[in-house]
Formats: structure tokens, C-alpha cells, sequence
């Protein structure tokens, strides 16, 4: 980790910045940018005339130059070296720059090494969910006052969109990005992805997809919301176009994340790691996977038939021109509800796998837990249209979408059974991590209940679209997703940096957080009842002493995330006290390393004989883990 | 430790705490829960919501003291830095079962209670064009009224009324209403929030919601679906008049838009006003 | 101690440009909205004078965008600002000089005036109720209180047509006028109806949902 | 390749089946994800179809390509039996092999013949939008897989060229001429499935 330690002869800094790293894939990025939209400016042919000529803006120049500035984005950082010397028919190796020697430029060039990879996602995804929250923020300084604007009505939406855009597309990573990356090669002993390049592929994927989606603001931003309704996107200004493009990247890294974790965790499980042995957090990866690798295709299919509606001047969403609005709404749906159990599921896995080491006890009902997921995983294919209730799509088939909708609350079900029956006569720890496990419990099973209100046909007629829904998914979200990622923060950052994070300001974090939260999206739901809808600029001034004390609270939200920032970097940055190998005395694998884990992890692919909860039992069952000795 | 039963006393604690917790939810919380009783649609909408929180009040209570107890009877007391382990406990086939069998009998009882509801009357939502779920019309037929979305206002045709086309909306009260919900660009949202009805309003396509009004009453209309940069700003207030008011105020609609209605296209379900329009 | 301190400078320095990237984030982009104009008064009644241009001035960020701007009584000063400070309920005087041509409106209802007074509206100084739908180039209305005024559109065919603005009034156009009087104090969005927005599918992007173009507020002080 | 880091001799390598269970696995996940990619253009196809809003599914005169399509898929078809065939004998599978990518390649030329000549414009309705959107992405992924093909078909001339000493492929305890058949069956496996999915686009686009 330590840059300055490294004291060998190296060449001086002006010509390590020159090679395949983060330098050159900006400036190549910029470079290909104008490239692309050079050429589109110059294959303007008649048939797309109309949409340069009159409206000052050319959307096939402004796809082209996102192409071709990924292309030459990656092609600086270095991916193109390797296919091309395979395509001369050079022999396949995997690793790129797995060397501890290199100090903090891993970080900023290409590595396969999992750990590193996971690292960068976790700063990358950290500052994508800063602006997102900062959006957040000023949405609701907006919202402060229903009479006077602080930012225009179309900036607005944009900042709606964006913070949407941002939390749905970026945060869907966050927790198979940082963690499941780093923990899955350690938890089932299998030392590598199985195919690294492809794992540092998708980070870097989707650090040039959020540049993408934030460079909307030079095209006039897009006013669609994160669902990016058709045809409101294909009349909209080339803002629209960075939407698309950041979805579609996003699509791509997300089914290439989920890829190629399915495919280490099928076939290179340490011997002795059977599926009944996998601890739950793994399954809670294969169960996302699965879920990413099968949905996020049909939504890169449904944006690529949008952008061709807005270049070529197709017609799939355009009535009247061969379309239908309903195209849009039922593929993205398709996507859109795996897509938000591919949020919620990695919770689970993060709330189950931790509870046993802070309740000392084995998980309870570990089949049930893992047949929890697995019937999420299959349901959430079928409830799409529940999103269409009263949008007069299939309208026949209400019942239906009702009935395998609150049938999702069964597999749901298990996981919280699962987790009560753990905690049950366990001796429990209230550690940060804990406590924010404790707080994704209670905050999702609101978030659950106010489902079920929106899954029954007839009370949605009043709920849907309106910030009871908001406020429902904010808690299954936020109040799942985030506090889990916070859990997964507390828990195994400091194992994975090697520095210790302060206990008191987790504590404080966490009260503030988990009170605000629940301070902020609680009234929410009031509010939709009393008939707000979502994404509006101004509302019924009755409404504005419940907006003012939500923005209020929301900014607390904000100090809050800001005493966790000030932890990070004072914990790690500026103090970095040393954290020893096991603090939580856990029985994982991961636990059973040195820390730091060196870099090739361990010496042998250990055996296991055990799952990873024998706790209670005497003598417990240790894996054979030997570190790789030597590197570290 | 293992004397006090401590199943026993969380079943007792959230027994007392459902005791006390559901008919106040029941009777207290949710009869003011909105859209109110305006309307026979939207009263059933508040019968409904009474179900379901009077349904999951106990369901979450149960989840909430067994958290809550186990924190604290289980919570791990000074040791003296010793890390000791719990029972391993990993699981028991009955309480899984009865855990299985409790939780799908409420899902089936929500799913089937909702079809029903839906089933009866439409529930105010939105539901293509052909709907499979009406009101009785028994005593007279419905109302109809389009209510035409666009960019970014509604306005309102009464094809029963020489398809005069209306700036608000005005409905008479104690009558069935068939509202024709399309839009003439994009997608948006027929929210009329006291009526307790919400439909979509989808280009070239027609979306029917039904309402039984009930006493004349003042209601809010939003659009709840965004649609472009004035989305918020989407909104009117309708009134339900009595039936002579109405007969009066669709007069002089009549009358005063005269103009207009000469040269709108015949009515019809929905439109297709030269769709692209590209405008210069 | 000095790496201590380096990693300080480090963290300090991360944060300030933090900061300065999110201030010009918000000062530059997210408030970069149109001024408004004060409405002038004469006697009981507020004037309120308006041009409708095909493109925006050449040097505008988007010169091929149509657009409202206030202009003087005799069609000089154009000013690119979308917001109207008018006095609370009173009559205000609205002139519009239309300099566009017809697109057409999507709902012919909107091709009469409503919410003025009378219910008319001066075309040329001709009192009229409604015009032929095809032939609007744009409507000025402010939805909330029921104003809605078409504005008829120049001839294809007509001589001397106005390109970008400015537009003087020796050029091709229609000069509309209407009053209305205003509501309570408040803030009102207006806006246009006709899918002018050329080269945008449905003709309702770009100008059509950029406030500062074909919207914009009334603020009723 | 620039600093591949060796493996350190007290490292043990791991299984060698690994990998090549990885290849066989990552092909039939991609055949899946490529499934649900092409499910949204059929979905899209009938759903327009049976919607027909403002009878738009087809406007003005359109009627598919019929003979390029049968050309498209017969070059395709020949392509995926070919490299089937050349992958049950990974040593001696370059000629049969460079016969299934010059093929998959010609099916891309074709296919962008088609689009010159089609008579009809993107804009022509329902049927037109979803018969250019998936032809092209078609071509798109055909090229992807083109270029999988190309790899195993270069390792194999450079394998003829210097023979099987060359170095070991780095981090892969696999034997080369295993890792190779394994990587040739993964990549036909895939690109037989993808032809499949071909065959679907042209009966539907075609046929129906």
C-alpha cells in the first residue's frame, strides 16, 4: 500500500506517468470523443439531416463520440493489448500487473489482481454515490419551497434523473464491485476470478459510464427520470443520448460482473467447498448473478432500440411511426424489477453472513435462507407488469401480476426467518456492523410492508407513482442496500486496507443515519397518500411543513455521510493504525488470513471440511487456509 | 438462562402489544387515511387499505419485539474479553414449516382479497381499453368523459355533449363516470387524487377508468407520471356539481367553445395527430 | 511525521478541489436560468410586449432554437428573458409580435383564445375568438389560470421573413394582443403549446422544455 | 505481455481443470445473456406486430429481403457446422476453422448488402425498426464472435509455426494443447448457439 516505502531505483515520475494507465485513458478518451464526433458530423446523410440541421445538435455524432471515446478510454488504460496479441496468436495468460511492488500505481492503471480491483471499485463506486447523494440534496433544497425555484425546472429533472440514474446504475455494484470481488476468490478458495481481465473490464466500465451520464449537463440534461419513459426520451435534446449510453455501459459491465462471478464461483470452488458449504454471502452473489447476467441484456437491447430511434429515425417507441410506448415500459420493467433485487439481494447475503459472527452462533436455517434467494432470483422475472398497474397495459392480467408479487414476501420471508432465528439465544455483539445489520432489519421489513400496499391492485390506484413509492424503495434501497453496504464497510474494510476505522464515529454514523433515515422517508409516505406525486418541481403548498421537515432531515442524511467520510480519511488516511488479523473473531476464511492478504492470498488452494459457521461447536473446525507467505 | 421460556415471552409481549396496536390502526389510523370516502371507489380503497394494515400491524409488531427482545435478553454481557460462543443451533424443520405454511395462507388471503376488490368495480385504476371490471350500470349507463393528456395540460371531450372539448372538468354527482384516458405525445398520469382514480394516459391508446361519484366535492388532478419539464406543474381542479349544475355548466361550455369544436376531428379513442410534427 | 503531513496536504487539497468542483457544478449549470423583466406600467394597465422568433440570435447558445423574447413597443432591445414581473390583480396588456411560421396544433382545441378578457384576442387589430388550427406558429398560455391566446403563424410563402432574431417590424409577421388580468401574488408558468421545437421528434424538445425558450414564469408580485 | 507477474515458486498452482471447466461454463452463461439480448427484439417484433398502433406496422411498401436472408443464414449455418466439426480435433482444426470464420465474415458483407438494397428506410414502421435494430446488433455480436474465432485460429497457425514449446501460457497450470481444445469447443458452443439465434431472427423476420 505504501508508495513512499518503495525506495528502489524507479524512473523519475514524469516517465511512469507515460504507458498504459488512468493518464493516457483520459487524454485518449478526449481524443476519441472527437474523433466520433467528427465522423458523425460526416456521415450526416439525408435520412438523418433533420435532426442536426434544425435542432443545432446531431445525436449520431453524439454516440459515435461516447463510442469511440470508451473505446480509446480502454484502449489507454491497456485492454487493448491483450486482445490483440491474441488475435496474433499469442498464448492466454490472465494476470496484469499483480505485483504489491507497484505500490499505489495499481490503483490507477489496469490490475487483475481481485483485491486491487476491489479497491478501485470501492473509491470509484464511493464518488458516484457522493454525487448522487449530493443530488439528492439538492433536490430537496428545491423542494424546500413550492412557490419559489432555486434551480430551473429542466435542471431539475435533470438532478432527479441523475441522482436516479446514479443510485440504480452505479450503487448496483456496489456491493458485487467492492466486496463480492475481493470476497468470493477468499470465501470458496479459489485465489482469482476466473477471468481477471474481464473483472478490471467492468470497474473501468463503469467509471467511463458515470463520466458519461454526468457530461448530460452539457447537452441540456435529460428530463426522464431514471426510467427514461419513451417517447419523452426520443424528443428529448441530446441529454438523452449520455442517459442511454451510461445505461447501456452500464448493462454491460453489470451482465460481465455477473458473469464472470458465476462463472468462479461454479467451477473454481477449493475442494471440499461444497454448495451446501458456501457461505450465505456467496450465495447471495450467485443469486445476483444470475439476475445481472440474464437481465441487464434486455435493458442494453431496449436502449440500443432507443437510440436508434433517436439517430437512424426508427420507430419502436414513437406511436403512430410502427411504435408503442408500452415497448419501453414493458422491457424495461423486464429489467427494471430484477434489477432492484439485484440491489436488495447482496443485502441479504451481507445482513445473514455477519449475524452469525456478532449472535456466535450458526446461521440458522441456512437452507431455507439460500431457498430465500433462490426464489427471489426466479420470481422477480415474473412481476414485472405490477410497475404497469393502472397504465391500461394487459390490464386482464392484474390479478396475476398481484398474486406472484406478494408471493416474492415468501422467499423474503425466509431471509428474515433465517435472520430471527440466529439472533434467538445467541450472545450478541452490538458492534457497527451489527447495529447497521439490526438497522437493515427494521428499515426493510417497512420497506416490505408498504409493498404489499403497492402490490394490491386497488390500493396502488392511489400509492402508484406517487412518493409512497418513492418512499417505499428508498427503504428497501436505502434502508437495505445502504445500510448493508455500511455494514460491509465497517466489517471488512478494515481487513481489506489493513488500517483500523474508529468504533465511535461508526456508532455516531450510525444513530444519526439510521435516525434521519427513518426521520426523512417516514413522512414520505404520508406525503404520497396525501396525493404528491413523484418528480414534481412544485406541489400543494399544504404539503410544504412535511417537505421542510423532510429536506431538513435529509441534510442531516448529509452530516451524517460526512462523519463517515471524515472516519475514512482519518482512520485510514491520516491515522492508519495497524488492525490485526481476526478483530471480529470470525470463523470465515477470509478471517483466517494475515492482514493485509497478500497478494496471491493463499500458499495452497486450502481444503475445506466445514461451512464457515461452526461457531459453538468444539473444537471448532479451522480450514486449512495457508497465506501465501513472502509477498505480503 | 434457559429457565425463563423466553418463546413464550415474546408470544405474550407481542400478543399484548397487537392487542393494543391493531384497532388503533384499524380505527384511528387508517379511516383517515386519504383518497377518503368521496366516491364509491375511492371509499373501497380505504376498506382495502384498512385490511392491509390491520394485517401487517400484527405481522410487523411480531418481527419487531422478537428483534427488539433478542437484542436485549441475548445482548452479550461483560465476559472479561473472552469471545464465547451461542448454541449451535442450525435450524428445526417445524418452525420452518409452520413458517412456510402461515406466511403463504396470508400472501394467498392478499392476493385473493385484492383480485376480489379489483374485480368488483376497477378500483379507479386504469385498465386498457378493455376493461373487465365495471361498476353495476344497471340503473343508467356511465358517463363518458376523455380525458386527453398533452404536454402539458388536461383538457376534457364529453362525446355525449356533441363532443365539446372543456379547459376543467366538472362531473356530476350520484353518476357512474367512464373516463376515456389518452394522450396526444407522451406518457402521462390521470391522477384525480379524491375520486380514487389514477390511469395512464398513453399515446394512440385508450386507457378506461371507472367512478361512481357520490356528494358534490372539490378534487385535486395531477399528473403522476413524469413527463417533461413541466410535469409538476400538471395539475387542475375538478369539481363533482350536482346533476342540474352540470347540465348548466356543459351549456355553456357548449356555447363558449363553439369555436373550437368545429374544427376538432370527430371523436374517437384515441389520436394520431400527424405524430411527428417536426414543427419550424 | 513529514508523511503525516503529506498525506494532510494530500487530503486537504482533494477536498478543496472537491468543493470548488461542486460550487461551479451548482453556480454554472444547475442555476443558469433566465432573468426575469418588470412588465411597464402606464396609467391602470401594465404593458407587456413580446416577440416570437424562428431562431434565437445567432450568438445565443443555441442560434437555431425558437424562442419568446421581451422587446421594446416598436419591436427594438430584444431581451432573451422568458420571466415577466407583472402587479397582482390587475389588468395587464399583452402585445406579441410573431415573426414565426405555421406548424400547426397538435390539439385543435387550443386554437382558441380563452381566459381574457372577453374571451377575444386582437389579430392584426381584427377581434378575434379562434384561428384555424393548422395555421398557429404558437400559443401563449399560462395553464394555471386558463389563459390560452394562439398566436397565427406568417405565410410560407409570405416576403421578407424574419430569420434569427432580432426582428424589426418592417419584417413579414402578425401582431397579436390580448389582456388578462392577473391572479394573487405567486409564481405562474407559462408556455406554448405547438410542437415548434424543429428537428426534435414530436416537435416538444430542445426550446419546448428549456424554460428561457418557449417557457417560462409570471410572477405575480 | 508487460509485467505479468511470474508465479512464485512457493506458490502452488492450482487446479488445472479450473480453467477449462471456466471456458466450458463462461460460454453457456454468455449463450444465456445473449438469449435475453435478442428476446427483447422478439418481444419487440410481436408485441409491435399484434399492437399495430395506427396500423403502422408497416408503412408504404414493405417486404423483407427474402433472398439475401436464405443466403444470410445458410453462410451462417455452414459457418457454426464447420467449426463444430474443426473443434472435435482441436490439433488439426485451422483449415476447417478459417473456412467458418472467412464464412462468418461474408455473412456480415451480406448482411450489410441487404441493408443497401432493402427497398425500405428505418422509418417505414414497426417492422422496419425491428428488422434493422436486430439485424444490426445480429452483426454486431457476429463480429464479436468473429473475432473469438480469429483467436483460436492464430494460436493454432502460431502453434503449426513453433510448435508447442513456445511458453507456457502464464498463471494457467492447464496443458496448452488442452487449454486450446477447451477454448475452441467453448468458443463453436457459442457461436453454434448464436447461429441458433439466427436462425430464429430469420424465421421470424423472414417467415412469420
Amino acid at each position: 500500500m505504501s508508495a513512499i516505502a518503495v525506495t528502489t531505483e524507479k524512473p523519475p515520475v514524469w516517465r511512469r506517468l507515460i504507458g498504459f494507465n488512468l493518464l493516457t485513458a483520459v487524454v485518449l478518451g478526449v481524443v476519441g470523443y472527437l474523433i466520433g464526433y467528427w465522423i458523425g458530423g460526416r456521415i450526416n446523410t439525408p435520412s438523418t439531416a433533420f435532426f442536426s440541421s434544425d435542432a443545432g445538435e446531431n445525436d449520431i455524432s453524439v454516440f459515435l463520440g461516447y463510442g469511440l471515446g470508451v473505446v480509446g478510454f480502454l484502449i489507454g488504460l491497456g485492454f487493448a493489448n491483450y486482445p490483440v496479441r491474441r488475435m496474433l496468436g499469442y498464448p492466454p495468460t490472465l494476470a496484469e500487473h499483480e505485483s504489491a511492488d507497484e505500490g499505489l500505481g495499481r490503483y490507477f492503471r489496469l490490475c487483475t489482481d481481485h483485491k486491487v480491483v476491489a479497491l478501485q471499485y470501492m473509491v470509484g463506486i464511493g464518488f458516484f454515490f457522493a454525487i448522487g447523494g449530493l443530488n439528492a440534496m439538492l433536490i430537496r433544497t428545491e423542494l424546500l419551497n413550492p412557490n419559489t425555484h432555486v434551480f430551473g425546472a429542466n435542471q431539475y429533472l435533470t438532478l432527479v434523473g441523475m441522482h436516479g440514474s446514479m443510485m440504480m446504475g452505479m450503487m448496483t455494484s456496489s456491493i458485487l464491485g467492492p466486496f463480492a470481488n475481493w470476497l468470493v476468490p477468499l470465501m470458496i478458495g479459489s485465489r482469482r476470478m476466473a477471468f481477471p481481465r474481464v473483472e478490471a473490464f467492468t470497474f473501468w466500465l463503469l467509471m467511463a459510464a458515470g463520466v458519461v451520464l454526468i457530461t448530460t449537463i452539457f447537452f441540456g440534461g435529460f428530463q426522464t427520470g431514471w426510467t427514461g419513459y419513451q417517447p419523452l426520451g426520443a424528443e428529448g435534446t441530446a441529454g438523452y443520448d449520455a442517459y442511454i449510453g451510461f445505461f447501456a455501459l452500464v448493462g454491460i459491465s453489470m451482465t460481465l460482473l455477473g458473469f464472470n462471478l458465476l462463472a468462479t464461483i461454479i467451477t473454481m470452488r477449493a475442494p471440499g467447498m461444497t454448495w451446501t458449504r458456501l457461505p450465505i454471502f456467496v450465495w447471495g452473489v450467485v443469486s445476483t448473478a444470475i439476475l445481472m447476467l440474464l437481465a441487464s441484456p434486455m435493458l442494453a437491447a431496449a436502449l440500443f432500440m432507443g437510440a436508434f430511434d433517436r439517430t437512424v429515425q426508427t420507430g419502436f417507441y414513437v406511436p403512430g411511426v410502427g411504435g408503442s410506448s408500452f415497448l419501453w415500459q414493458n422491457l424495461f420493467w423486464v429489467f427494471g424489477h430484477p434489477e432492484v433485487y439485484i440491489v436488495a439481494l447482496p443485502g441479504f447475503g451481507i445482513a445473514l453472513e455477519l449475524l452469525p459472527v456478532f449472535c456466535r452462533k450458526p446461521l440458522w436455517g441456512y437452507r431455507v435462507a439460500v431457498a430465500g434467494m433462490l426464489g427471489v432470483t426466479l420470481l422477480s422475472f415474473f412481476v414485472w407488469q405490477h410497475h404497469l398497474f393502472v397504465s391500461g397495459i394487459n390490464a386482464d392480467l392484474r390479478p396475476f401480476y398481484m398474486l406472484s408479487t406478494e408471493l416474492i414476501s415468501i422467499p423474503t420471508g425466509f431471509i428474515f426467518l433465517s435472520a430471527m432465528g440466529t439472533l434467538w439465544r445467541g450472545r450478541i455483539r452490538l458492534t457497527v456492523p451489527m447495529l447497521f445489520v439490526l438497522g437493515w432489519a427494521f428499515n426493510f421489513l417497512f420497506g416490505g410492508i408498504s409493498g404489499v400496499f403497492l402490490s394490491d391492485a386497488p390500493s396502488d390506484v392511489t400509492t402508484h407513482g406517487s412518493f409512497f413509492s418513492m418512499a417505499h424503495f428508498h427503504y428497501t434501497i436505502m434502508g437495505g442496500l445502504v445500510f448493508t453496504f455500511f455494514a460491509a464497510i465497517y466489517y471488512w474494510i478494515p481487513k481489506m486496507t489493513g488500517y483500523k476505522l474508529s468504533e465511535r464515529l461508526g456508532r455516531i454514523h450510525f444513530w444519526s443515519l439510521f435516525i434521519l433515515f427513518n426521520a426523512t422517508f417516514g413522512p414520505l409516505f404520508a406525503l404520497g397518500f396525501m396525493g404528491m406525486p413523484r418528480r414534481v418541481v412544485t406541489y400543494a403548498s399544504n404539503l410544504q411543513p412535511l417537505n421542510d421537515w423532510v429536506s431538513v432531515c435529509a441534510y442531516g442524511i448529509g452530516l451524517s455521510m460526512l462523519v463517515f467520510l471524515w472516519n475514512v480519511v482519518s482512520s485510514l488516511i491520516l491515522k492508519r493504525e495497524p488492525e490485526v488479523a481476526n478483530a471480529w473473531n470470525s470463523k470465515s476464511p477470509e478471517f483466517q488470513l494475515p492482514t493485509p492478504v497478500p497478494v496471491y492470498d493463499f500458499e495452497r488452494i486450502p481444503v475445506f471440511d466445514a461451512d464457515p459457521y461452526p461457531y459453538g461447536v468444539e473444537p471448532a473446525p479451522v480450514p486449512t487456509i495457508a497465506p501465501a507467505g513472502g509477498t505480503a | 438462562m434457559s429457565e425463563v421460556n423466553h418463546f413464550r415471552r415474546v408470544l405474550l409481549i407481542w400478543l399484548v402489544a397487537s392487542v393494543i396496536a391493531t384497532p388503533l390502526v384499524i380505527f384511528v389510523l387508517a379511516p383517515i387515511v386519504p383518497p377518503g370516502n368521496g366516491t364509491v371507489e375511492s371509499s373501497g380503497q380505504v376498506t382495502d387499505n384498512t385490511v392491509l394494515f390491520g394485517l401487517s400491524t400484527p405481522i410487523a409488531l411480531a418481527v419487531i419485539v422478537w428483534f427488539l427482545y433478542a437484542v436485549i435478553a441475548f445482548r452479550e454481557r461483560d465476559t472479561g474479553g473472552a469471545v464465547l460462543d451461542g448454541p449451535p443451533l442450525r435450524g428445526d424443520a417445524r418452525i420452518q414449516m409452520w413458517w412456510v405454511v402461515i406466511t403463504t395462507t396470508i400472501v394467498l388471503f392478499l392476493a385473493g382479497y385484492g383480485s376480489v376488490r379489483l374485480l368488483s368495480d376497477g378500483a379507479g385504476g386504469g385498465q386498457g381499453p378493455n376493461p373487465i371490471a365495471a361498476p353495476s350500470q344497471a340503473k343508467d349507463p356511465a358517463l363518458q368523459v376523455q380525458v386527453i393528456a398533452q404536454q402539458w395540460q388536461f383538457t376534457y371531450r364529453f362525446p355525449g355533449y356533441g363532443g365539446v372539448e372543456t379547459q376543467h372538468l366538472y362531473i356530476p354527482a350520484h353518476t357512474t363516470i367512464e373516463f376515456n384516458v389518452t394522450s396526444l405525445d407522451v406518457i402521462h398520469s390521470f391522477w384525480a387524487f379524491q375520486l380514487g382514480v389514477k390511469a395512464d394516459a398513453n399515446p394512440g391508446e385508450n386507457n378506461i377508468a371507472y367512478v361512481t361519484t357520490k356528494q358534490p366535492l372539490t378534487f385535486n388532478i395531477r399528473c403522476a407520471e413524469l413527463c417533461g419539464v413541466w410535469h409538476g406543474y400538471m395539475f387542475d381542479t375538478g369539481h363533482v356539481v350536482t346533476k342540474a349544475q352540470f347540465a348548466a355548466w356543459i351549456a355553456v361550455q357548449r356555447a363558449q367553445f363553439a369555436p373550437a369544436t368545429r374544427s376538432l376531428p370527430p371523436y374517437s379513442k384515441s389520436y394520431f395527430p400527424d405524430p411527428q410534427r417536426l414543427g419550424g | 511525521m513529514s508523511s503525516y503531513g503529506r498525506r494532510l496536504l494530500l487530503v486537504t487539497s482533494a477536498t478543496a478541489i472537491v468543493c470548488v468542483a461542486i460550487g461551479l457544478y451548482i453556480g454554472l449549470y444547475l442555476t443558469n436560468v433566465p432573468g426575469s423583466v418588470a412588465a411597464t406600467r402606464v396609467g391602470p394597465v401594465t404593458n407587456l410586449y413580446l416577440g416570437t422568433v424562428p431562431a434565437a440570435e445567432t450568438t445565443d447558445p443555441h442560434p437555431t432554437w425558437v424562442s419568446y423574447y421581451v422587446v421594446s413597443p416598436t419591436s427594438t432591445n430584444w431581451q432573451h428573458k422568458t420571466t415577466f414581473e407583472l402587479p397582482a390583480h390587475s389588468l395587464v396588456h399583452v402585445t406579441v409580435y410573431q415573426f414565426d411560421g405555421q406548424s400547426g396544433l397538435r390539439n385543435p382545441f387550443i386554437s382558441q383564445a380563452t381566459g381574457t378578457v372577453g374571451g377575444t384576442f386582437q389579430l392584426n387589430g381584427k377581434t378575434t375568438k379562434a384561428i384555424d388550427p393548422d395555421t398557429a406558429s404558437h400559443v401563449f398560455a399560462i395553464p394555471q389560470i386558463g389563459l390560452s391566446v394562439p398566436l397565427e403563424g406568417v405565410a410560407d410563402n409570405a416576403p421578407n421573413q424574419c430569420g434569427n432574431a432580432p426582428c424589426s417590424l418592417s419584417m413579414a409577421h402578425y401582431t397579436i394582443s390580448f389582456t388578462f388580468r392577473t391572479p394573487g401574488k405567486g409564481l405562474y408558468r407559462w408556455q406554448c403549446f405547438v410542437p415548434c421545437a424543429a428537428g426534435y421528434m414530436l416537435g416538444f424538445g430542445g426550446p419546448m422544455q428549456t424554460v428561457g425558450y418557449m417557457d417560462g414564469f409570471i410572477k405575480v408580485v | 505481455m508487460e509485467a505479468s507477474a511470474p508465479v512464485a515458486p512457493h506458490i502452488e498452482p492450482e487446479p488445472r481443470e479450473w480453467q477449462l471447466r471456466a471456458l466450458w461454463v463462461g460460454a453457456r452463461m454468455l449463450c444465456g445473456a445473449a438469449s435475453f439480448f435478442f428476446m427483447a427484439f422478439l418481444f419487440a417484433y410481436f408485441y409491435l406486430r399484434s399492437l399495430d398502433v395506427n396500423k403502422s406496422w408497416k408503412i408504404g411498401h414493405v417486404t423483407a429481403p427474402t433472398g439475401w436472408g436464405v443466403a444470410i443464414v445458410v453462410v451462417l449455418v455452414a459457418s457454426a457446422v464447420l467449426l463444430r466439426l474443426a473443434s472435435r480435433r482441436p490439433t488439426s482444426a485451422l483449415p476447417l476453422g478459417s473456412a467458418a470464420l472467412g464464412l462468418a465474415l461474408l455473412s456480415i458483407v451480406l448482411q450489410v448488402i441487404t441493408w443497401t438494397t432493402l427497398g425500405f428506410g428505418p422509418a417505414s414502421g414497426g417492422y422496419a425498426s425491428v428488422y434493422v435494430g436486430w439485424t444490426a446488433w445480429y452483426a454486431v455480436f457476429t463480429v464479436a464472435c468473429a473475432y473469438w474465432i480469429e483467436t483460436q485460429m492464430a494460436s493454432l497457425w502460431r502453434m503449426g509455426r513453433e510448435g508447442v514449446k513456445r511458453p507456457r501460457a502464464e498463471g494457467v497450470p492447464a496443458d496448452d494443447v488442452e487449454l486450446l481444445g477447451a477454448g475452441l469447443e467453448a468458443c463453436s458452443f457459442l457461436w453454434a448457439f448464436y447461429v441458433a439465434l439466427g436462425v430464429i431472427a430469420w424465421v421470424v423476420l423472414y417467415l412469420v
